[in-house]
């Protein structure tokens, strides 16, 4: 794959994630999508980066905050925003909503309402792989909140213990809704956490796609060897609330214009422009480009019918 | 101390099911300075669901302490600083959670007092919400009652009115024993009335919130304003509906729905859980041991569909018991003649 | 796959009940190269009741895999191992432990298939065993069957003989949905009748144990050897009793249970688990709901006492049904007189 | 307190658990003890230098092999015995025996039935006492096989945010049943876990009750001065199998016979002597005291009756 069409890539899913979030926080506040949303925009780099690194019979488990993580590898965007409008066309009949999102046909294991929840699961996938003797691998994101739960830690020891290829990558968005890191961990860094169960690990910029992609290459070479596990944490911060009703007000100001200026859409442009060697023009068409598609699959989903009772209970509820 | 039921028909203060219970744990924790709260967003978040709102500025970080996401352990912490003489309310957002403090609940907390001879005691409260609402989907929106009404050493109360809610969670909080507090997340906002003077309901004392004498509805928490609204239209119709809320369901208050049943002859039981053992199956199943002889009818009872909660809303709302469901089992239970 | 269940009379070879289970493991894993095993002392070990015995030596270390304490998150790599095409065999050494486990089952295993509209498919077995036995006290003796039978996406099942064991383990491995499959520890020496040749149980198919006319006793486990001995004596008196087992507890065999409550047109039903909130109550209450006209008296339970099991060998006798409590309850439900 | 008198504690606690134990192996082995029974033969110098270290206000929480943790903390014999052969007279009335011994009076918490279920109840403690503004501490005891349980992790990580009064004591016995602790984590110092928690940390010798003392002593300032809390890891071995039954196959000879030549309580023993300034003669005469002591507490628990089943379900079930 040349340059161009490494970064083009690499954009599309950044920039897709950040419209389909916009979009659908727009269609949030209209009253067509209810329930807890809540969005990556901030963290889009995370799941780009580490996705991009990925071969496509690998897997990955995914949080509450999930959407940027079915994007980036691969997810159909119509089938998620018809899931997040309760759509019978969605991933999940219109089942699952936002935090209930899998996509088994790319190894996407699933969203999840426990925080925490999801890391056992991708210990599964580990332990899959390793019976089988395949060289696939797997990508466990989390947030510093799912840190303090006790089945990271037991599932760091497993994998540890049984040397899966199970890359733990920690979106350290320095808070679990509004409770900042600062105050549910004496440290900061979390990858430190990792050392004791000796498991390798790592803290890196969470914001920049290329540095997340690089390392998470460099994880899974050590994973596809039979060295694994391995531990990657992503600094990061969110663009907002933790929801889309949470203002965040407790986010201060400095720390968020800090990472506004380091925002991982506006990066990955500039990767696309200096390494991919798109002009300013082709990204604004490549850009209006994405926008369309997004609109048309918001209107497929606003005009899909809901799944109706009879086939809910009749074909659906076993 | 005694605890009493005294109800100040002169006030009628109106306030809402959070502000209820927000006043009970701020009167406690007046009280009483071995009272806390304990649980993620409670202090300066003031809880999701606003219940704790205002306590950090009154009790300060000591009494009022935020969590990491480590439910297991700062429950488990709260059932240690029972037994060292605290008096601790540990919230859990959904009771969707419970599934992780069950070792903390069941078997620590539950059979403390039994594996001491009665020596130690574990006076806990646990406050959590459950049912569905709102398209929460299925892991915010469970209803599991009937797990915690299956563990000797356990109570559970499940208020349906700010003013239960109020005063059975200052008598909950001064009980020597582990309290399971569940709340229901689509009664926070809604509204009753209070008096603002100190009282309290006895753990194990039900109600009858609605007199009648055809039939017998027993039903709590968040089923009982629509099994009350169902016994409205009920009445319309010339059928005269009494409806129960034991309030708690352990101790459950056995003799006011056996009185109920058997001037009655006739019961439906209506909870928002999952049919498949639920704890109407229990009190069915208790009603036919103690009233066979009474009823006219087999006990029914209207429950939630055997599924995950959908996030779509419409089967949201299919899939747990609705108006019509509870007016169709009334008519069908009084409509029931012997083979 | 076609599961049909066939009872070779003619082979009449008698081994363990651990025996038929470890047959069953050891056939399915020749079988099928993605069903592993997986808990605590499982390999080295055996596995403490020595279910597993010799799986090591026959399949390796990759395949019979030996845990640390961390009962969470080997059963959500099972669950996550299932999602990704294998067949798990997660054992969890005490049904008192699976409190750590429950959000893996219920919050992911029991609703995956539906959060993924049926595109994820959970094929694990947890297999576990509960029941009080030999002094092991509160926190080793807990019969828990009620939990899971509450959770809509879960399979129970709980054999009370070396036959259903085998039949039933290998039908719930070939199964693509979670069970649970909960032994007894006090029935891993029983022995009986298993056939060499290969056989399955359906899941859902229970089995009259003791054809009678007078009454019907419903039990499961442990409690079927129970309610037969119960039988014989009662058949001495004259009272010719029904013994059913439902073998599996999701799914249930309604048809067996409501055929047999119709016919002797009275019923007993006979568990372990603490009375209250007990699956017992839930299969009272479907058959005073479908054979309401049917019943000569109320369906009568026989249960264990509200109470931590003791360890002290005569009060944890006396905290779980005996014999004489079966045949007391099966006299008094004979001898019931309409008002 | 006189130097004399210090040892002669620690000697007599010592030599207690391990003639408590050895009887109460004979009285298994006659059918009189019934259930699970976990002896602590071999780890003594761990209950014993901890708990000497302790105030008469402070807590400690065992585990399932508790015996050694209650006598240390000053348990009455007479009691224990007839819990564990399930008479009325017992801590509990006979119901909860071994695993359940729990004595309020002196702040034992309790044995536990659930491995690692008792480390949170711990923290509750330091919690109680953070709270009240006490300058009580906890010893929460455990081993490694409870290290790999989730609440390990996220207790040690609530320990550390709030500035508990806490000692983790980690009776490193490098066995959890018949697994070895190489089979369960990657590095067999699990004093390391605590590090990426913040929390302070340290190896010592278990065996050796002085080490055992002082390091909790020093912990213990730390805890007491709110600066806590401190891990211990007290590197142990069992003398024998994981219970009465279990002969311990699995345990490889030159293992056991190095931990064997470190006798905890031969190695108290010679303290006694050596800086206590006890003669053999005395020490002998003092170990004889003790087995009486003991041989009339079996006595006792032997001759009481059991709780009646009346008085069972009309007043203590309630
Ligand atoms: C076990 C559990 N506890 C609490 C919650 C409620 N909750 C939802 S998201 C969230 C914060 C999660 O924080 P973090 O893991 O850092 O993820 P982030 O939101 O930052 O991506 C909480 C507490 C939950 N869903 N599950
Ligand atoms: C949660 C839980 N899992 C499993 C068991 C069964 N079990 C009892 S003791 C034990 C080993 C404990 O090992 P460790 O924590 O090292 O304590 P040790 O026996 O070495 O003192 C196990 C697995 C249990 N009691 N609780
Ligand atoms: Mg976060
Ligand atoms: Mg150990």
């Amino acid at each position: 794959m040349s340059f161009r069409e490494f970064w083009r890539d690499i954009y599309k899913n950044l920039y897709t994630i950040r419209v389909f979030e916009k979009n659908c926080i727009r269609l949030y506040r209209q009253g067509l999508i209810v329930g807890y949303f809540h969005p990556y925009l901030g963290e889009e780099a995370i799941a780009v980066g580490a996705c991009a690194a990925l071969r496509s019979d690998d897997y990955i488990v995914s949080t509450h905050r999930g959407h940027g993580h079915c994007i980036a590898r691969g997810g159909d965007i119509r089938k998620m925003l018809a899931e997040v409008l309760a759509k019978e066309a969605g991933y999940c009949y219109g089942l699952g909503g936002s935090m209930h999102i899998a996509d088994v046909a790319t190894g996407n294991i699933g969203a999840n309402g426990i925080v925490g929840g999801g890391i056992p699961l991708g210990i599964g996938a580990g332990l899959s792989i390793s019976i089988r003797g395949t060289e696939q691998a797997v990508v466990i994101f989390f947030s510093d909140g799912a840190s303090n739960n006790g089945v990271f830690a037991e599932s760091l020891n497993l994998a540890a213990i049984w040397n899966l290829p199970v890359i733990f990558m920690l979106e350290n968005n320095h808070y679990a809704v509004s409770t900042p890191i600062e105050e549910a961990s004496r440290t900061e860094d979390l990858y430190k956490r990792a050392e004791g169960y000796g498991v390798f690990a790592t803290a890196i910029d969470g914001n920049d796609v290329k540095v997340v992609y690089e390392k998470t290459k460099e994880a899974l070479e050590v994973c596809r060897s039979g060295r694994g596990p391995f531990l990657v944490e992503a600094k990061t911060y969110r663009q907002g609330g933790h929801h889309v009703n949470d203002p965040g007000k407790y986010m201060p100001r400095e720390k968020l214009d800090y990472y506004m200026s380091k925002d991982p859409v506006q990066t990955g442009r500039k990767y696309l422009i200096n390494e991919g060697g798109f002009s300013e023009d082709e990204v604004k068409r490549f850009e209006t480009e994405i926008e369309n598609e997004i609109k048309e699959a918001v209107e497929f989903a606003k005009n899909s019918p809901e799944l109706s009772e009879e086939k809910y209970f009749n074909e659906i509820v076993i | 101390m005694t605890i009493s039921e005294k109800k100040e028909n002169s006030e009628n203060r109106v306030i809402m099911y959070r502000e209820a219970l927000n006043e009970a744990i701020m009167e406690e924790m007046k009280n009483d300075d071995t009272v806390f709260v304990m649980g993620e967003g409670v202090a300066e978040r003031g809880g999701s669901y606003k219940v704790t709102a205002g306590l950090l500025d009154e009790f300060g970080k000591k009494r009022v302490i935020d969590t990491p996401i480590s439910e297991a352990s700062f429950t488990g912490a709260g059932v240690g600083a029972a037994i060292t003489g605290m008096r601790p309310i540990v919230e859990i957002l959904f009771i969707d959670f419970t599934v992780l403090i069950m070792d903390q609940i069941v078997n620590q907390a539950a059979k403390y007092k039994f594996m001491t001879g009665g020596k130690g005691r574990v006076p806990i409260v646990v406050r959590t919400q459950g049912g569905s609402g709102n398209g929460l989907a299925a892991q915010h929106s469970q209803s599991l009652e009937a797990w915690f009404y299956h563990i000797p050493g356990l109570k559970v109360v499940m208020p349906s009115t700010p003013y239960d809610a109020k005063g059975l969670l200052k008598s909950a909080i001064r009980d020597d024993d582990p309290v399971m507090f569940i709340e229901h997340k689509l009664l926070y906002m809604k509204k009753g009335e209070v008096p603002e003077s100190e009282y309290f309901i006895e753990l194990g004392r039900g109600e009858i919130k609605r007199k009648g004498k055809d039939i017998t509805i027993i039903s709590w928490s968040n089923m009982i304003p629509r099994s009350l609204s169902a016994a409205e239209r009920l009445a319309e119709e010339g059928i005269d509906v009494e409806v129960i809320d034991p309030r708690t369901l352990v101790p459950l208050d056995r003799k006011l729905i056996m009185d109920s049943v058997k001037k009655t002859r006739n019961a439906v039981i209506v909870q928002e859980a999952v049919r498949r053992g639920g704890v109407a199956s229990d009190i069915a199943s208790i009603i036919q041991e103690e009233a066979f002889e009474s009823l006219d009818a087999p006990v029914a009872i209207v429950a939630g569909k055997n599924t995950p909660i959908p996030f779509n809303l419409r089967l949201e709302k299919a899939s747990i018991p609705q108006e019509k469901d509870i007016i169709l089992a009334v008519k069908k239970t009084l409509n029931f003649k012997i083979g």
